[in-house]
């Protein structure tokens, strides 16, 4: 039964996927896009990957899902005539399809010729989890015994955010989305946005023991700011650039602050005390949360906004 | 052995090459980008789903995926960022030396 | 003492510094006859001198032994002489001044070679002298001053690379390695390997001074052109230093070598004959006295043959070859001077004149004083069993042919006194009146400034001898009474065979030209001309290499291959 | 405590930097820029010296040793590239400083130059495959944030084709990683070093790996995103672009070559990196000769220039441990040269620019009679990349030629050579216009003497690489990252014996044996 | 100290360069001081050097820049003979470039390259080994690419692609060469012979071929046909870059180069039993003759100049392949009495080109009269390269030919005299022209008025070195003269 299931949601994927891919026009493809991240949150939890499955579904299929049909928005404009991109005598169709059939082939082959083994370092996970402060093994993972990548993965985030920071300076035009004075929204609003930053805040908590954590609370946070910015709220964002700023740059900030402490202890880097641990990574996951919101958040709303007087170049 | 495991690897296979696919085959910007977030779903599948063909879970690629994913939405935004202000100043979606033959 | 020898190359050397100095050159061009002073004094002073100059060029070796005394003695007579008849002749000259500066450069180079015992001081001065002679040569520069010159330096510059050859090849086989010393280089060419070529080559290269058959054409070019004093030495002195070369350098009279001896004696007679054959066909004196000049050295040339059959006699052959020399060059010299002469009034009585005149030819043609001394000598010399029977009849026949050329020397010396009144002549100078004189006299003597070592007897007893002498001479006014009455000139050229050499070499150029153009394309690059086909080639190229759109494409089928390549290695 | 400082400084510092710099005002941020780089060039001096004296360092992250964790290593390598890295990008700083005017540009600037350092440093110092894949993504995202930076259309084509680029690598990238925990069940490279076992999942993830950094690195013929990436960004960018971006990609395909004994067990996957090589010598270079800006010649000449350094794969040879040595060593000083020249060519490049007014190149007619200097930096810099003597990129040709020798794989004699004689032509071609007659008077602007004394100090660091080669190399002995045994003397003539024709003997040696 | 001479030595002229670069355009007289002071500087330490060397010592520097290969600096008697050339002749190019340039723009670049040029010159006279060598080499290479492209005209634009079109393939080749001969036998220092001598008898096909493919490199810069189409080409350069390039650096440090790969690294007789030296000297005799010819045919001066050039330099190469102490001498003396005579040449083809704006052969009728002096520095270089004592040449083509016919080689006797009689005929036309022809009404373009022949400091480097060549043959006999110093470099070096 679950294999038909699971066969099914690979078939569903492929569709989708293929979809997203061929669709006319490309709204319709976003779209589908959308749905494929929502299956994929499925096939997630499917996988035993709770956490992957709320991060797909918030920030795979969410966060970016919004971007997408944001940008679409702009596309909106402009005369955007696609025509299908698959035409029978083009070569670079041939040569597409031949290619990555292949690849499909060569990976098919690799994937049946390894033998299923279990990982020796699942079992390192768990012996060392008593040790990790938490008791969520990804968390563990994600916080402690890989931070490092945690670390630079957040890094990442910035540098995005600070690219967008960067063209949003050249932009002189405001593009900014109409406002939905709607009162019934309004109202909606009223009670979803509490509800949101509860779930938030309970995805954060719950982090340490089962799935969750700043990444998820994180991308709650963000769907929230960005309801509130579709419905017109703009929050301080606007008035002090400094602050956003140091608000995106908190978590980085804290996580970077506690990794180098361990060196005042003559530790390797991002060494916890053990005691501490625990602690510790909850302060980082609330720095993290409160910002990956912003910075999520950000990456929506950045194109928004022209930059502060101070900064507009003379 | 899980065969959740094994199905969803192949269909990790069937996403990257799908996406591969696109990513040859589109000269739309926004429709690389789709692809590419394909492709990017497909190994993540692939990750996981070959590492837990044995039946266990495994945290390890887990977290991976998840620091994975969020690598592909910041570079998902950043592009974003960059074809919004390509198609700003030059009104097109695609790359001005692209063809499609 | 010895470096006394120093002098004698470096006094003119010494005035030609002087002549650089502007304010001192007229000081300089009037001093030219003073610069032979310090050669003549040392020539006379009868020791014998040896300097070595191991700093000097690759080790020099200067000596003065009795034979080079003779040499240098007449050298430095005969330049002393015409250097005070120039200064009569070249004043009001345009060029007056670099004349003697030439004229100092080349005797400079005159007089070092006769001093010098190395060889490579004797092709340094060698080389002086032929180059700044060709200065000399093209003084006046005429359009045919300019040819002779032209032919004179191709000859010139083709003897000294044979001499070169020459020396090279002999100093690859020397007896005493290292040395430098002429005496060595002979002794060497005499068992040396190379020999025919180290013969051929110094034979000829030395011959172009001495105006062998077919290297002589520069002679009776050069001659007329040249001004009158340097025609005399060019004939007189200069012309010896090619004999000095064979004597020095060639091993005659140390191996017996009859062929070569045959083949130079039959060279020396064909230049005795032949010449005085073209010579009688001139219209100038000066060309009658070069062709007298190849004549004259063809008997040297003779002699020399038979000391290569012979070598027995060449230790007595030497000094009568020196005599010989001696009474050549200033009996030839006066001869020469006295062409000029015969340009000016001169005052005197035309007797006094016409004897001055004759004295000089008769003694070339062995009738009076040194002339039938020198001839004599040389007679006795080749009256040897052990050389071919011919040899001495064809010497004493070459007289009718000296006399015929002297006959027309003086047929055309009298043509020219008689052609103008001395009403158009301007007075003679007085040193070129001096000059001649001196130099008359100088020939006359010619064989008292013999040094008394070398001196070769006088053979006066035998007066079939005298008869011997007496009637080619006889022969010649028959002749010439005959060919003056019955025969035209020949059209012949000064020159003879220069004319076809020259319409020869003339296609030379065309020749050059013709490879220049087939060469063209080995130093210039090829000009940048891509062919059609790489262009095309090339667009294509960058057409589908550089378009980015194709990027993705190029990474799967590169994956797909090294895939493919790895498997092949990590798989089977 | 401070003993093991070096290593986490060169990580903090730079994060630590970035931060500062986003949130600081325009003259603090180039305070604390200066002080990072202090604290950067300090910091790998003292690994340097930390591993002089204790060899190799092994840094477990968060006291977790690998697999669990995931370790920095700072082998002689590493410390290598590390230096490399705080030299050019060092000087690349000050020169932006001196550059950038006061604005938006520069604030941006600083953040992502920090992001960009932190990146290298930390792909120099990983030893995880994963760890290198998120570094991969931070370098990429940093260097497409500068190229795009200025906003130019041009600026945003070439981001965009760049990011393009980058992410296709990246994935590729991260497929191998994924297939090889999937066969393997672990990411630290030691780890997978000892438990490779050839097959077809790693041959596959190990094939996307390398075509994935490959494209990263532009090897032709994926090098088309390259020139309008590199010849288009500001001229502090090309350089740290050209000298540092692209040599991360290079370092941990070398790493994954040589830790999981691709040479050895795959010498035709090395001969198809070689020939790619060989081809983008010849394409970069032909290439470089035609374009008509000036910083497109050198943008196609790393084009070439990272040709040269895949020369070296081929050469690594299982069988032949001198001409493996000889080959990394000079595949190594390319690298390390091709770094400074290049940087200090982009400087010298932008200085002329900076003069001219103009990118064309023609516009540099009489440059070289009233900005000498530019020029003379230029030249250095062309020397080296020529290969000329005496520069460390001659002492690598040099390397690489000996080890083609002593692998009688003579065919990349002329690829070399010819390479050498091509990059010959297109840095010349720039002398050449700039010898050219130009008016007599001096119209160029001046740029700065500190603009100039930069790009004069990179250039000369690679001449002067070639003098002092052997500490270099010293370094990549700390420890012998080429574990093979020595073979006897006279190994090398036996296999310049094979260099020559086969003679009848040796043909039929064995059949003359027979009775 | 003694050993830190050559350093010493190389670095006066390179932080010449580098001052004079600094130096503004303006700044002529500091400029000039500089030149001067370092080119005098280095003689004097040449001299010391030579004292040193004479007494026995080898004063030598190494650095090691790969792992067992070193840059070495060393100064053996060879490489005092190279530098002690060059380093005098530097002095007068200097003082004759400063003068002919006077009153043009560029001139701290000029002088800057000048004096890399001569620091890469000093390197390769001292070099110790082959790859020191080659890195002097191919800085020489890129330091002359500058003067010859000076005046920024489209020809000298040509010229310098052409030249280095054919010196960077030169020395590609010599680098496989290099390389090879490193990977055969290691790192071989000038003089260690043993290397070579004991290899292994079926690696001397491979020995052979490395020889070949050095001599192909090096063949370039020495001008050997069919390598030598960039000398002509390269005549567009001022004159003073045309007497660095035929006389004191470029084309010496082909033949130089030569002269080290046959002594001090196959050592002559293994050359010689090799048969290497046979073939060689066909292609030098090759280029003696042929370089005439096209000299013969040249209607410019400086092109006729630079085939004889083609055709001189050979003349070195001649004298290494002749196996013996006498060819030997001929070839090493070679070197510097080429030197001192061509750039006598070079420098009077200048002062009639500055001065009366003489360029072609017809246009030197009578500036004899006009120019004596320099005049008749040019005729001295003439008659030197005629081989006429007692200039230089003579002495040279003396032990060629000797030493040839001790070689057993005599047909080098036949070429040497061909070779002279060409020479005569490309030269004694020029003289005829300038001594015998009548003076013009007016000259080309007659810049310089003041002075009755040429500005002093154009006609002092002409008159000196004319000087220095009839000197050098005049009292070759002495210990001090290059006959001498060659004699000492073989007898001590080469000779058992």
């Amino acid at each position: 039964m679950s294999v038909l299931l699971d066969l099914l949601l690979l078939s569903s994927l492929w569709v989708f996927a293929l979809l997203t891919l061929t669709a006319l026009p490309l709204f319709r493809g976003v779209v589908f896009f959308i749905l494929l991240g929502l299956m994929l949150a499925l096939v997630w939890i499917r996988l035993d990957a709770p956490d992957i499955a709320l991060a797909e579904a918030a920030i795979g299929a969410g966060i970016t899902g919004v971007l997408l049909l944001d940008t679409l928005g702009h596309l909106h404009h402009r005369a955007d005539q696609e025509s299908s991109p698959i035409r029978l005598k083009s070569s670079r169709f041939w040569v597409a399809l031949i290619s990555s059939l292949s690849l499909a082939g060569l990976l098919l082959w690799a994937l049946l010729d390894t033998p299923a083994t279990p990982t020796m370092l699942a079992e390192q996970v768990a012996r060392a989890l008593p040790n990790s402060g938490v008791d969520h093994p990804i968390t563990a993972v994600l916080l402690n015994f890989r931070s490092y990548d945690t670390l630079l993965e957040i890094g990442v985030l910035v540098v995005a955010i600070l690219v967008g920071l960067t063209l949003a300076d050249k932009d002189s035009a405001q593009l900014s989305l109409p406002k939905l004075p709607n009162p019934l929204l309004q109202a909606c609003l009223a009670l979803l946005v509490p509800l949101m930053l509860m779930v938030s805040s309970y995805l954060l908590w719950a982090g340490s023991k089962q799935p969750g954590g700043a990444f998820q609370a994180g991308a709650v946070l963000a769907a929230t700011g960005i309801l509130l910015h579709l419905s017109g709220f703009r929050l301080t964002l606007r008035t002090s650039e400094r602050l956003m700023r140091a608000g995106l740059l908190l978590g980085f900030s804290v996580f970077l602050l506690v990794a180098a402490s361990a060196l005042i202890d003559g530790q390797p880097l991002l060494t916890y005390p053990d005691h501490l641990a625990g602690i510790l990574i909850l302060i980082i996951e609330l720095a993290l949360t409160l910002s990956i919101g912003l910075i999520l958040l950000s990456l929506f709303t950045l194109p928004h906004f022209a930059l502060p007087e101070q900064e507009r170049p003379k | 052995m899980s065969s959740s495991a094994v199905i969803f690897s192949l269909a990790g296979i069937g996403l990257c090459a799908i996406g591969l696919f696109g990513f040859m085959l589109h000269t739309h910007l926004i429709r690389k980008l789709l692809a590419f977030n394909i492709m990017g779903s497909g190994v993540f599948l692939l990750l996981v789903g070959m590492a837990q063909r044995s039946g266990h879970t495994d945290p390890v690629p887990q977290a991976l995926v998840l620091t994975g994913i969020v690598v592909a939405v910041s570079a998902t935004a950043l592009a974003l960022y960059l074809i919004r202000r390509w198609l700003q100043l030059s009104g097109s979606t695609e790359l001005p030396e692209d063809d499609r033959r | 003492m010895n470096h006394s020898l120093l002098l004698i190359p470096l006094t003119p050397l010494l005035l030609i510094l002087i002549w650089c100095l502007p304010r001192w050159r007229e000081t300089a061009c009037r001093l030219t006859p003073l610069a032979v002073l310090p050669a003549l004094a040392i020539a006379l002073s009868g020791a014998e001198l040896h300097l070595e100059l191991p700093w000097l060029l690759l080790g020099s070796d200067w000596l003065l032994n009795d034979i080079r005394r003779v040499f240098l003695c007449f050298t430095a007579l005969l330049w002393g002489g015409c250097a005070i008849y120039a200064q009569g002749y070249m004043a009001g000259d345009v060029r007056e001044k670099s004349f003697h500066l030439l004229w100092l450069l080349t005797l400079s180079g005159n007089l070092g070679l006769i001093i010098s015992a190395d060889v490579v001081s004797f092709y340094l001065f060698f080389a002086l002298m032929t180059f700044a002679g060709y200065g000399l040569v093209i003084h006046t520069r005429s359009e045919e001053a300019l040819r002779a010159g032209r032919v004179y330096l191709i000859m010139a510059v083709l003897g000294e690379a044979l001499i070169l050859a020459g020396l090279l090849l002999s100093a690859a086989q020397l007896l005493v390695p290292g040395s430098l010393l002429l005496e060595d280089f002979a002794r060497a060419n005499a068992t040396s390997t190379y020999q025919p070529l180290i013969i051929s080559c110094l034979f000829a290269g030395f011959g172009v001074k001495a105006g062998l058959p077919l290297l002589h054409m520069w002679l009776p070019l050069a001659h007329p052109v040249a001004p009158i004093p340097a025609s005399a030495v060019l004939s007189g002195a200069m012309i010896k230093a090619g004999l000095l070369g064979w004597i020095f350098l060639l091993p005659a009279g140390m191996v017996s070598l009859p062929h070569w001896g045959i083949s130079i004696c039959v060279i020396g007679l064909l230049a005795a004959f032949a010449a005085a054959l073209i010579g009688v066909q001139q219209h100038k004196s000066k060309t009658v006295l070069a062709y007298s000049s190849i004549s004259q050295m063809g008997l040297l040339t003779t002699a020399l043959g038979a000391a290569f059959i012979q070598p027995e006699i060449w230790t007595g052959l030497v000094p009568v070859l020196a005599l010989f020399a001696m009474h050549h060059a200033l009996t030839k010299g006066t001869l020469f001077l006295a062409v000029g002469i015969t340009q000016y009034d001169s005052r005197l009585p035309l007797l006094v004149l016409a004897t001055a005149i004759c004295v000089p030819a008769l003694s070339l043609v062995g009738l009076l004083s040194s002339g039938s001394h020198a001839k004599l000598s040389l007679k006795a010399m080749l009256y040897d069993d052990l050389l071919p029977g011919w040899l001495l009849p064809a010497i004493t026949l070459s007289a009718v042919a000296t006399s015929l050329l002297m006959l027309r020397y003086l047929w055309l010396l009298s043509q020219n006194l008689s052609a103008k009144s001395t009403h158009d002549l301007s007075p003679l100078p007085q040193s070129m009146l001096l000059s001649w004189l001196l130099t008359l006299l100088a020939s006359l003597t010619a064989v008292y400034w013999m040094p008394q070592a070398i001196a070769p007897v006088y053979p006066s007893a035998d007066p079939t001898a005298w008869l011997s002498m007496l009637w080619p001479v006889m022969a010649g006014l028959l002749l010439a009474e005959i060919a003056r009455r019955h025969w035209r000139t020949l059209p012949i050229p000064p020159g003879d065979l220069i004319q076809p050499i020259e319409a020869l070499l003339r296609q030379v150029p065309i020749f050059f030209s013709k490879f220049q153009r087939a060469t063209a394309g080995l130093h210039e690059p090829v000009k940048e001309q891509r062919a059609g086909f790489a262009d095309q080639l090339i667009i294509y190229l960058e057409n589908q290499l550089e378009n980015r759109s194709l990027i993705a494409t190029y990474f799967s089928l590169l994956t797909l291959l090294l895939s493919l390549l790895l498997l092949g290695t990590y798989f089977v | 405590m401070m003993l093991n400082a070096p290593i986490p400084l060169l990580m903090i510092t730079p994060l630590a930097a970035a931060v500062i710099c986003m949130l600081l005002s325009e003259r603090s941020r180039l305070l604390v820029s200066f002080a990072a780089v202090l604290i950067q060039l300090l910091a790998s001096l003292s690994l340097l010296l930390l591993l002089l004296q204790q060899g190799p360092i092994t840094h477990p992250l968060g006291s977790w040793e690998a697999p669990l964790g995931i370790a920095l290593r700072a082998d002689g390598l590493a410390v290598l590239f590390v230096l490399m890295t705080s030299v050019v990008a060092g000087i690349a700083a000050l020169y932006a400083a001196l550059y950038l005017t006061p604005g938006p540009l520069r604030a941006h600037f600083w953040p992502l130059f920090w992001f960009m350092w932190a990146a290298l440093n930390g792909i120099w110092l990983a030893a995880d495959i994963f760890n290198l894949y998120v570094g991969l993504e931070l370098l990429s995202l940093a260097a497409v944030g500068l190229v795009a930076f200025s906003g130019s259309k041009e600026a945003l084509v070439a981001a965009i084709r760049y990011l393009l680029a980058a992410l296709l690598g990246s994935l590729a990238y991260l497929l191998g990683v994924a297939l090889l925990y999937g066969a393997h069940g672990t990411l630290s490279l030691s780890d997978l070093s000892q438990q490779m076992q050839p097959g077809v999942a790693s041959s596959i993830a190990l094939a996307a790996m390398a075509m994935g950094l490959l494209l990263k690195s532009a090897l032709f013929p994926l090098h088309t995103w390259l020139p309008p990436a590199h010849g288009g960004a500001m001229t502090p960018v090309s350089a740290l672009l050209s000298a540092l971006v692209i040599k991360a990609s290079l370092y941990i395909l070398l790493r994954l070559w040589i830790e999981l004994r691709i040479h050895e067990l795959a010498p035709d996957a090395s001969q198809l990196l070689g020939w790619m090589g060989a081809l983008a010598i010849a394409w970069g270079g032909w290439m470089a000769l035609r374009q008509t800006l000036l910083k497109r010649v050198v943008a196609y000449s790393t084009v070439a220039q990272i040709g040269y350094i895949m020369l070296m794969f081929p050469l690594l040879r299982a069988d032949n441990a001198e001409a493996s040595t000889l080959a990394l060593q000079g595949g190594v000083l390319m690298v390390l040269s091709h770094a400074l020249a290049k940087a200090g060519m982009f400087l010298a490049a932008g200085n002329l620019i900076l003069c001219t007014g103009r990118p064309e190149l023609s516009a540099l007619a009489g440059t070289s009679q009233y900005r000498p200097l530019s020029i003379f930096g230029f030249g250095l810099a062309g020397v080296s990349l020529m290969g000329l003597p005496p520069s460390g990129g001659f002492s690598a040709k040099w390397l690489l030629l000996q080890s083609a020798l002593a692998s009688a794989q003579w065919w990349w004699i002329p690829v070399m050579l010819l390479g050498g004689l091509l990059s010959a032509a297109y840095v010349f071609r720039v002398f050449h216009y700039s010898f050219k007659e130009a008016e007599n008077s001096d119209t160029f602007h001046r740029p700065g003497v500190g603009l100039e004394i930069c790009a004069l100090a990179l250039s000369a660091a690679s001449i002067l690489l070639g003098f002092i080669a052997t500490w270099p190399l010293h370094l990549l002995t700390l420890p012998d990252i080429l574990p093979l045994a020595v073979l006897p003397e006279g190994s090398l003539e036996q296999s310049l014996e094979l260099l020559q024709t086969p003679t009848y003997e040796t043909l039929h040696g064995t059949s003359e044996q027979q009775p | 100290m003694m050993n830190l001479l050559p350093l010493i030595v190389l670095m006066t002229s390179f932080l010449a360069a580098m001052v004079i670069f600094m130096l503004p355009e303006q700044e002529h007289r500091l400029r000039s001081l500089v030149n001067l002071g370092a080119a005098v500087l280095k003689i004097a330490l040449i001299l010391l050097l030579i004292q040193y060397v004479v007494a026995g010592f080898r004063p030598e520097l190494r650095l090691e820049v790969l792992p067992g290969l070193s840059m070495i600096l060393r100064a053996d008697a060879l490489a005092m003979l190279f530098a002690g050339l060059s380093s005098m002749l530097w002095l007068f190019t200097t003082l004759y470039a400063i003068g002919y340039l006077e009153g043009s723009p560029n001139r701290s670049r000029f002088f800057g390259f000048f004096s890399l040029c001569v620091a890469s010159t000093m390197g390769i006279s001292l070099a110790g080994n082959l790859f020191t060598f080659f890195i002097f080499y191919e800085l020489l290479t890129l330091s002359t690419y500058p003067l010859i492209v000076h005046r920024g005209t489209p020809e000298s634009l040509r010229a310098g692609r052409i030249y280095l079109a054919y010196t960077l393939s030169g020395g590609a080749v010599l680098l496989i060469g290099i390389v090879a001969i490193y990977a055969l036998a290691g790192d071989i220092e000038f003089g260690d012979l043993q290397r070579v001598a004991e290899m292994a008898p079926d690696l001397h096909p491979l020995l052979h071929l490395v020889f070949a493919l050095l001599i192909l490199g090096l063949g370039v810069k020495a001008a050997l046909v069919p390598l030598h189409g960039w000398l002509p080409i390269a005549m567009v350069a001022p004159a003073p870059v045309s007497a660095l390039l035929h006389a004191v650096a470029v084309v010496k440090a082909g033949a130089f180069g030569i002269v080290r790969v046959v002594y001090d690294v196959y050592g002559i007789d293994y050359s010689w039993q090799q048969g290497l030296l046979t073939p060689l000297a066909i292609v030098a005799s090759i280029t003696i003759l042929y370089g005439s010819l096209r000299a013969l045919q040249q209607t410019d001066i400086k092109r006729r100049l630079a085939y004889s050039t083609v055709s001189q330099v050979s003349y070195i190469i001649l004298g290494i392949t002749l196996f013996g102490p006498l060819g030997t001498i001929g070839g090493l003396v070679h070197l510097l009495h080429q030197g001192l005579m061509k750039v006598t040449l070079f420098f009077c083809a200048g002062n009639y080109a500055e001065t009366l704006g003489i360029h072609k052969i017809n246009e030197l009728d009578g500036v004899g009269t006009r120019m004596p002096l320099t005049s008749a520095a040019f005729t001295v270089g003439a008659f030197g390269m005629i081989g006429l004592p007692p200039v230089a040449g003579f002495i040279s083509k003396w032990y060629l030919g000797t030493g040839a016919l001790l070689a057993g080689m005599d047909w080098v006797v036949a070429v040497l005299v061909a070779s002279s009689l060409l020479n005569a005929a490309y030269f004694l036309p020029l003289l005829y022209r300038i001594w015998f022809k009548p003076v013009p009404d007016s000259w080309p373009h007659e810049m310089i008025t003041r002075y009755r022949d040429t500005a002093p400091l154009l006609l002092f480097p002409a008159l000196a070195t004319a000087l220095l060549s009839i000197a050098a043959g005049l009292f070759a006999g002495l210990q001090i003269s290059p006959v001498g110093w060659a004699e000492l470099i073989t007898l001590r070096e080469y000779l058992p």
